[in-house]
């Protein structure tokens, strides 16, 4: 258990959730449920990227009375990643609403939301 | 079936280059260079004591103005793309009545959530908390509203006007960063002020003000564009 | 310790609710489910000493995600009965 | 100067102030819209302008202006400059173009119109990571967006795909950036370059996602479904955008990100580019809808660009100029096309056909395809000129060998899609409106090709003295188009002659090799512009063409380098395929023509690359200095020329090309232009030399194939009925003879090859004037629906008289001497087998031309030209004064022969032939004097003409239907005529070899090539899900190539 740092469990379930909203994209023929896999997917990258960032038993990147300045390279997690994750968590939801207004009109154009159904362009 | 198998074959292959990628060596012991440099150097070039927000606000804002933007981006293309019929509007609606309930707890309590997401949004250079997310809570205090009375629509002048003045006057402080400051987007052009009070950080706070507004009448934008949305207009 | 026991008890209910919002059939329940998983991770960012990421988890990913999701599924469904 | 960060802040806070415009109309936003991209061009334009003349040093922006790696900087370097300049040049050109259906859409769209340039401005110039993810978020946000400019359900599903589709990609990309981050602890991507993280074996991961999801950006086949789909759903004026700026901005950030990783990565780029280019554009061939393909040849351009990227390290300092000339070229064409394509509104290939309404169109479209082939004068001509040169000289040959197939298969598409819009049958051509603000960007584009085609000239090595004098005559003349026919002939007469005056009396003091061939070219030229005062009318489009095939013609001669050499060549490929596709049921032939032209073309381009890189030089005298791969090099250009003397099995196209073409045409195309071929051989094989190692075997085939083809030419010439196709075909045999004559590679052999070219020249023109004229007249090409013409026509039968007697090698004609020579060479260098195949073909010879005379002149006249005049004077002159060169050569061959014998002496100092002081000449084996046999003939025949005349007298007239002596029915000649099918009992014995084998070979590839693509483009199904699939299955099968496995 010593071995096993909180960020690998952090890491592990973050790939662990991209694999399975993958899955969801891949498999589901609905496209509000692939939508919902890419939100998994998006979720579970974020959840990787503040794992990697994450320095054991450190504490969040904020400077009060607990954190001296001249200590705080020592007891501070790295900052990077978090606002990373912040920018691509609201990037995120931009996405997912597009794709939201899209599976929307998409439905009522076709009346469906199975994806298959979408194949008149190919070739 | 048998594509099943090959889908599942190649995101198990992806999972395997995932986990090389990572690697999985021993937990990190300390920061490398760049954020080290943030810790150390961060409370005095910047001066804010969320270190968050000082590389949000500050050493990458662009990223940030970038974000806003895709914010903006969604919320324009969600309006013009699910642009509401007239006569849908005047048409009866047909929705349930709302709880009593509801709704006067909802006149009551939107104001409440829109007072703290201000707050989150201007003390985010000193507490976790900032643009983003006070803006997603002014948004949710607009959600709220829009439960207890759906009939209600938003008036997407005031959002929009808020939106472009808002986003204008962030690209407007870059700027006068350049201008007065260093470089595009540096907060040094305000006194930098006593460290880890409300009044600090130079432009920080304002820029975050302006950003919690930005993001809390685009994410507004977008959610009330998403409910009064009818059939397409053609 | 106690710390990781619990992170991994998160992750794996992180993992149980996407493979609920991935299989349950019902939209609903689907998108209840992504939005505990947002809900789970903000709590895993805050193990994580990130309350900034936790609280925008919060708000956007489990909160106003959520929402808009219901909406637009609303919509298709008062559309279909509009349309039956 | 204003700084670069300007371009983002100004686009930026416009596109935010634009919110406030919403309720008030779309007018004023539109403009500020535009001002802003104007704005936005003028900065990146102003830094372009001062880092690549003025010395300007590159510009750093860094936020808040701390040093990277702690913050995020931008970048104004040159690359960067040329980079936003296009990206922001196609922003306000595409802007204007949008701006109706922006307006009715509403202030919104502008928005997002706006937020899409600024994305990729900062795309181009971010040197940190993370931002550039957020920046390619927004560029393709926006570009889904736009998708909404068109709200049919195709657009709808087409978008809704590409937003997977990228939402994958970018979380890709989002994962490799956090695993950069965790293995270099930096985002700033000059410190990545510096930090070698590939040696580690996570950080290879993470370089590896980065670059997988970047080349994804650029659609690699095959997994671009997704793209494709985009192209063909979406608005073209979005097309526009996302292949003329988003993909430019992507190639650019590939090049940024790829030194990241070691050299086994670029080769590995440059394999995903090459398969892009080859696949996408096989599949481009089976495509027919017109915005689709333009989606195949993009994605194959990129994949070109990515080949280039790739081979960056073998390129050296031309990198930049061949990515550059192949960037802009594709960037202007493509542009240009979606924007054509959304004037026209038609989506079947077929379709274009409309084009012809608005011939300025028309020329712009071609522009744009010859621009996109990689023809002159265009910036991509000289790219990839210099793009094969190095990749020769880095003995990276198989790349060039890709990159040139790869460009063949997007000609095949590209010329068929032309040849519709130039000529195909349309039931009904609607008219269409031309609103000036779409006309001004595709026009703009147009233009700007040719203007940097003319500054990219240097890019080339060996360009040198590039003469651009005759091209601006040209496009002086096309600007005359409009003027009558008659006052267009005389301008371009009086340009040839000026052209002749300025290159013949040089040539003929310094290289009468040269000179000979400027004979053929210019006066050639000359007489046969002649016939073009016989036509009414503006023929539009005739005299800049034709002016462009004889202008080649003439650099070909003047040239001093590789470069200039090909640049002519080319330059007489672009003439005369418009020439021949002027013809009336030309679209076919005209196609077969360019396709055969590339395809050989591009076998020289390939032959040159090798002779560059072993020698070293760029000047012609490489060809002789080859010193490694000399078979490889010669065989192939020699197959390039082989294309234009249309040897034996690369001469399909021929027989439809000259017999389809205008009366005036074919004289020019078969008479003079199939010397360049013969030319170009010349030049090859006296570069070679006789006695060199590995020349020897190749001669030996080369002399077999003469040999063969003219048999087999010959005897398929018996078999016509079409008078044009039938000396068409006799032109293939000619050439045969040509090519054998020169291969044999003796003193003697040579004065053949020069007395058959010099004669061929002349009476294949005479006879394809006459002809031509009688077509004209009678309108018809079909020898059994003529007959009788002597009396209508006694001018045109004593030229086709002399014309035939020339040709078959009787004495006392030119033709005598050739085959004298000929037989004396074959003889002497001991090819008896191969001479006698010549010998016999000579003799078919004379069955197909016993026919002109037999069937068109002789016989009945028909009724329906009871009343048929002489054919034009026009017609007449030209075929006159060659007759004139035909007797003199005739009465005097030692007036041609010895200076024939003074070309061939510096080559071939043996065995020369020795000429006596009465004129006659004595070779190895016998000897012969011209004179005299005229003098003898022609008092022969003067007698015998006599003789005929007195019995003629005695003759008895008869009507023309006394069926006693008229033993026809002249209401249906075909079945009857006796001329129809005159030798179906030669074609019961020797039909067999003229099956057409060698055109079942090609049809059967054509096919094969066609049935493959459509196949093959069976995976994109339309499923987005699979799509999505598609992305994520390349990126595991990409790792597991590039790391030889999990």
């Amino acid at each position: 258990m010593e071995q096993i740092g909180l960020s690998h469990i952090a890491i592990t379930t973050g790939i662990l959730l991209i694999l399975t909203g993958l899955w969801g994209i891949l498999t589901q023929k609905n496209i509000i449920k692939m939508i919902i896999g890419f939100s998994l997917f998006d979720t579970g990258i974020h959840i990787v990227m503040v794992g990697v960032g994450y320095v054991e038993g450190k504490t969040a990147p904020i400077l009060d009375e607990a954190v001296q300045l001249k200590e705080a390279a020592r007891q501070i997690v790295d900052p990077l990643p978090q606002a990373m994750v912040l920018t691509a968590i609201v990037i995120g939801i931009g996405i997912t609403a597009l794709m939201l207004a899209y599976a929307l009109r998409l439905y009522q154009k076709n009346k469906t939301l199975d994806i298959q159904k979408f194949n008149d362009l190919k070739w | 079936m048998l594509k099943k198998i090959f889908t599942a074959a190649v995101i198990v292959a992806f999972a395997i280059i995932l986990l090389k990628g990572y690697g999985f060596s021993g937990p990190d012991q300390q920061l490398n260079e760049v954020a080290e440099r943030y810790a150390e150097k961060g409370p005095e070039e910047v001066g804010a004591a969320n270190l968050v927000t000082a590389v949000i606000v500050t050493y990458r804002g662009l990223d940030t103005l970038g974000e806003v933007t895709i914010l903006f981006l969604t919320a324009s293309i969600i309006g013009f793309f699910l642009k509401t019929r007239r006569e849908d509007l005047t048409a009866p609606p047909q929705v349930r009545k709302t709880s009593e309930i509801l709704s006067t707890a909802s006149r009551i309590i939107s104001p409440i959530i829109f007072l703290f997401g201000a707050y989150v949004f201007i003390n985010g250079h000193l507490t976790p908390g900032g643009g983003f997310q006070g803006g997603a809570i002014v948004a949710s205090g607009l959600v709220l509203m829009l439960l207890a009375n759906p009939l209600k629509t938003v008036n997407h002048k005031i959002i929009s006007v808020v939106e472009s003045i808002s986003g204008i006057s962030f690209v407007l402080l870059g700027v006068l960063g350049l201008v007065l400051a260093a470089g595009f987007l540096d907060n040094a052009f305000i006194g930098p002020g006593r460290f880890g009070s409300l009044i600090s950080a130079g432009a920080i706070p304002i820029i975050y003000i302006f950003i919690g507004l930005k993001v809390g009448s685009e994410l507004s934008g977008i959610v009330s564009n998403l409910q009064e949305t009818q059939k397409e207009e053609i | 310790m106690i710390i990781k026991i619990i992170a991994i008890i998160i992750g794996l209910a992180i993992l149980l609710m996407a493979l609920i919002a991935v299989y349950n059939k019902k939209l609903i329940v689907a998108i209840v489910a992504a939005g505990v998983v947002s809900l789970f991770a903000s709590v895993m960012y805050l193990l994580l000493s990130a309350p900034d990421v936790a609280m925008t988890e919060a708000a956007i990913g489990s909160g106003l995600s959520t929402i808009i999701f219901f909406y637009v599924v609303n919509k298709i469904r008062k559309n279909r009965k509009d349309h039956a | 100067m204003v700084e670069p960060i300007y371009i983002v802040a100004s686009g930026l806070g416009i596109a935010f102030l634009l919110g406030l415009f919403r309720k008030t109309g779309e007018s004023l936003p539109g403009l500020i819209m535009l001002l802003t991209l104007a704005f936005m061009t003028f900065v990146s334009g102003q830094w372009l302008i001062s880092l690549m003349f003025e010395g300007g040093t590159p510009q750093y922006t860094y936020t808040a202006g701390f040093k990277p790696p702690f913050s995020i900087n931008l970048l104004m370097g040159q690359s960067e400059a040329v980079i936003t300049t296009m990206v922001n040049g196609v922003g306000l050109l595409g802007g204007l173009y949008l701006l109706d259906r922006l307006k009715a859409q509403g202030v919104n769209s502008m928005i997002v119109f706006l937020l899409l340039f600024v994305g990729l401005n900062v795309v181009v110039m971010t040197r940190d990571l993370f931002n550039l993810f957020v920046f390619l978020e927004v560029s393709s946000v926006a570009i889904v967006g736009l998708v909404l400019l068109e709200r049919s359900t195709q657009s709808l599903s087409a978008g809704f795909k590409y937003l997977l589709a990228t939402a994958l990609i970018s979380g890709i990309l989002l994962i490799g950036i956090i695993l950069i981050y965790q293995y270099a602890g930096s985002l700033y991507i000059d410190d990545l370059v510096r930090a070698n993280l590939t040696a580690v074996k996570g950080g290879m991961v993470a370089v590896f996602l980065i670059l997988i999801a970047v080349a994804l950006e650029l659609k690699p086949f095959p997994a671009n479904g997704w793209g494709l789909d985009l192209y063909q759903g979406a608005h073209p004026g979005l097309g526009a955008l996302v292949s003329g700026g988003f993909a430019t901005a992507m190639v650019f950030v590939l090049y940024k990100l790829l030194p990241m990783a070691g050299g086994g990565w670029q080769y590995m780029m440059a394999t995903l580019g090459a398969v892009t280019f080859i696949g996408s554009n096989l599949l481009g061939i089976k495509q027919g809808h017109a915005k689709r393909l333009l989606g195949y040849s993009s994605v194959g351009q990129i994949g070109l660009l990515m080949i280039v990227v790739g081979l960056s390290q073998h390129l050296g300092e031309a990198l930049t100029a061949i990515a550059c000339g192949l960037l802009v070229s594709h960037f202007l064409a493509k542009s240009g096309l979606f924007w054509l394509a959304g004037i026209i509104q038609k989506d079947g290939l077929r379709d274009w056909a409309v084009l012809r309404k608005k011939p300025f169109l028309l020329v712009l479209f071609g522009t744009f395809i010859f621009a996109l082939v990689g023809f002159p004068p265009f910036p991509s001509f000289f790219a990839k000129w210099e793009l094969i040169m190095q990749l020769s000289a880095a003995e990276g040959f198989a790349w060039a060998g890709i990159v040139l197939f790869g460009s063949l298969l997007e000609g095949i598409y590209l010329f068929r899609w032309l040849g519709y819009s130039i000529k195909l049958d349309h039931q009904e051509l609607p008219s269409f409106r031309l609103p000036w603000q779409k006309i001004l960007p595709v026009g703009i584009s147009g233009v700007a090709l040719y203007i940097l085609g003319y500054f990219a000239t240097p890019i080339a090595s060996g360009a040198g003295s590039l003469s651009y004098l005759p091209l601006a005559f040209i496009v002086l003349v096309f600007l005359l188009d409009f003027l009558p026919a008659r006052v267009k002939n005389v301008l371009s007469l009086a340009g040839m002659a000026f052209y002749g005056y300025m290159i013949m009396p040089g040539l003929y003091e310094n290289d009468g090799l040269r000179f000979l061939f400027s004979i053929i070219f210019v006066i050639g030229g000359i007489l046969t512009l002649l016939p073009g005062f016989a036509y009414t009318g503006k023929r539009r489009g005739f005299y800049p063409a034709a002016l462009l095939m004889f202008a080649g013609l003439g650099q070909l001669l003047t040239a001093e380098t590789l470069l200039q050499f090909f640049f002519a060549w080319e330059l007489m490929t672009v003439g005369s395929y418009i020439l021949i596709i002027r013809g009336k049921r030309s679209m076919r032939h005209g196609y077969t023509y360019m396709l055969f032209s590339v395809g050989g073309a591009f076998l020289m381009l390939a032959g040159f690359g090798i002779a560059y890189a072993t020698s070293g030089m760029t000047s012609l005298e490489a060809l002789g200095q080859v010193t490694q791969w000399a078979g490889w090099a010669s065989a192939l250009i020699a197959i390039g020329f082989m294309t234009k003397t249309a040897t034996l099995g690369l001469h399909i196209w021929l027989p439809g090309a000259h017999a389809e073409a205008e009366s005036d045409v074919s004289p020019m195309v078969s008479a003079i232009l199939l010397k360049a071929g013969v030319f170009g051989l010349l030049l090859l094989f006296i570069s070679m030399g006789a006695e060199s190692a590995g020349s020897k075997p190749l001669f030996y085939v080369l002399g077999w194939l003469g040999a063969i083809t003219a048999l087999i030419a010959n005897l398929t010439a018996v078999f016509q009925e079409d008078a044009k196709r039938l000396l068409a075909y006799s032109s293939i045999g000619q050439l045969g003879y040509i090519l054998f004559a020169f291969a044999i590679m003796t003193h003697v052999g040579w004065l053949a090859g020069f007395t058959y070219t010099i004669n061929h020249f002349m009476y294949k023109a005479i006879l394809f004037l006459v002809v031509g004229g009688i077509v004209m007249r009678l309108k018809t090409h079909n020898m059994y629906e003529m007959g009788g013409l002597i009396k209508r026509m006694p001018y045109s039968f004593i030229a086709v008289l002399i014309g035939i007697i020339a040709l078959s090698g009787l004495p006392p004609l030119s033709g005598f001497a050739g085959k004298w020579l000929f037989y004396n060479a074959g003889i002497e260098k001991g090819w008896y087998l191969q001479g006698g195949v010549v010998f016999f073909s000579g003799i078919i010879a004379f069955l197909y031309l016993y026919r002109l005379i037999h069937s068109v002149f002789l016989g009945q006249l028909k009724d329906r030209h009871r009343t048929v005049k002489e054919i034009s004077p026009w017609f007449l002159v030209p075929a006159y004064v060659l007759i004139l060169g035909i007797m003199a050569f005739s009465a005097n061959p030692e007036w041609f022969l010895k200076p024939f014998g003074q070309i061939t002496a510096p080559y071939f100092p043996d065995s020369q032939l020795t000429w006596q002081s009465d004129g006659t000449a004595v070779g190895q084996l016998g000897y012969w004097n011209g004179t005299q046999v005229m003098a003898i003939v022609m008092a022969l025949f003067v007698a015998i003409t006599l003789w005929l005349i007195m019995l003629n007298r005695n003759a008895k007239k008869v009507k023309q239907f006394n069926i006693v002596y008229a033993a026809e029915s002249p209401e249906t000649p075909e079945t009857t005529h006796i001329s129809y099918n005159l030798y179906a009992g030669y074609n019961k014995a020797l039909g067999v070899l003229t099956r057409p084998g060698i055109t079942g070979l090609w049809n059967w590839i054509s096919e094969a090539v066609t049935e493959l693509a459509d196949q093959v483009r069976r995976i994109y199904s339309g499923n987005g899900q699979t799509y999505v699939l598609h992305v994520l299955t390349y990126v595991v099968i990409v790792y597991l190539i590039t790391t030889g496995g999990l």
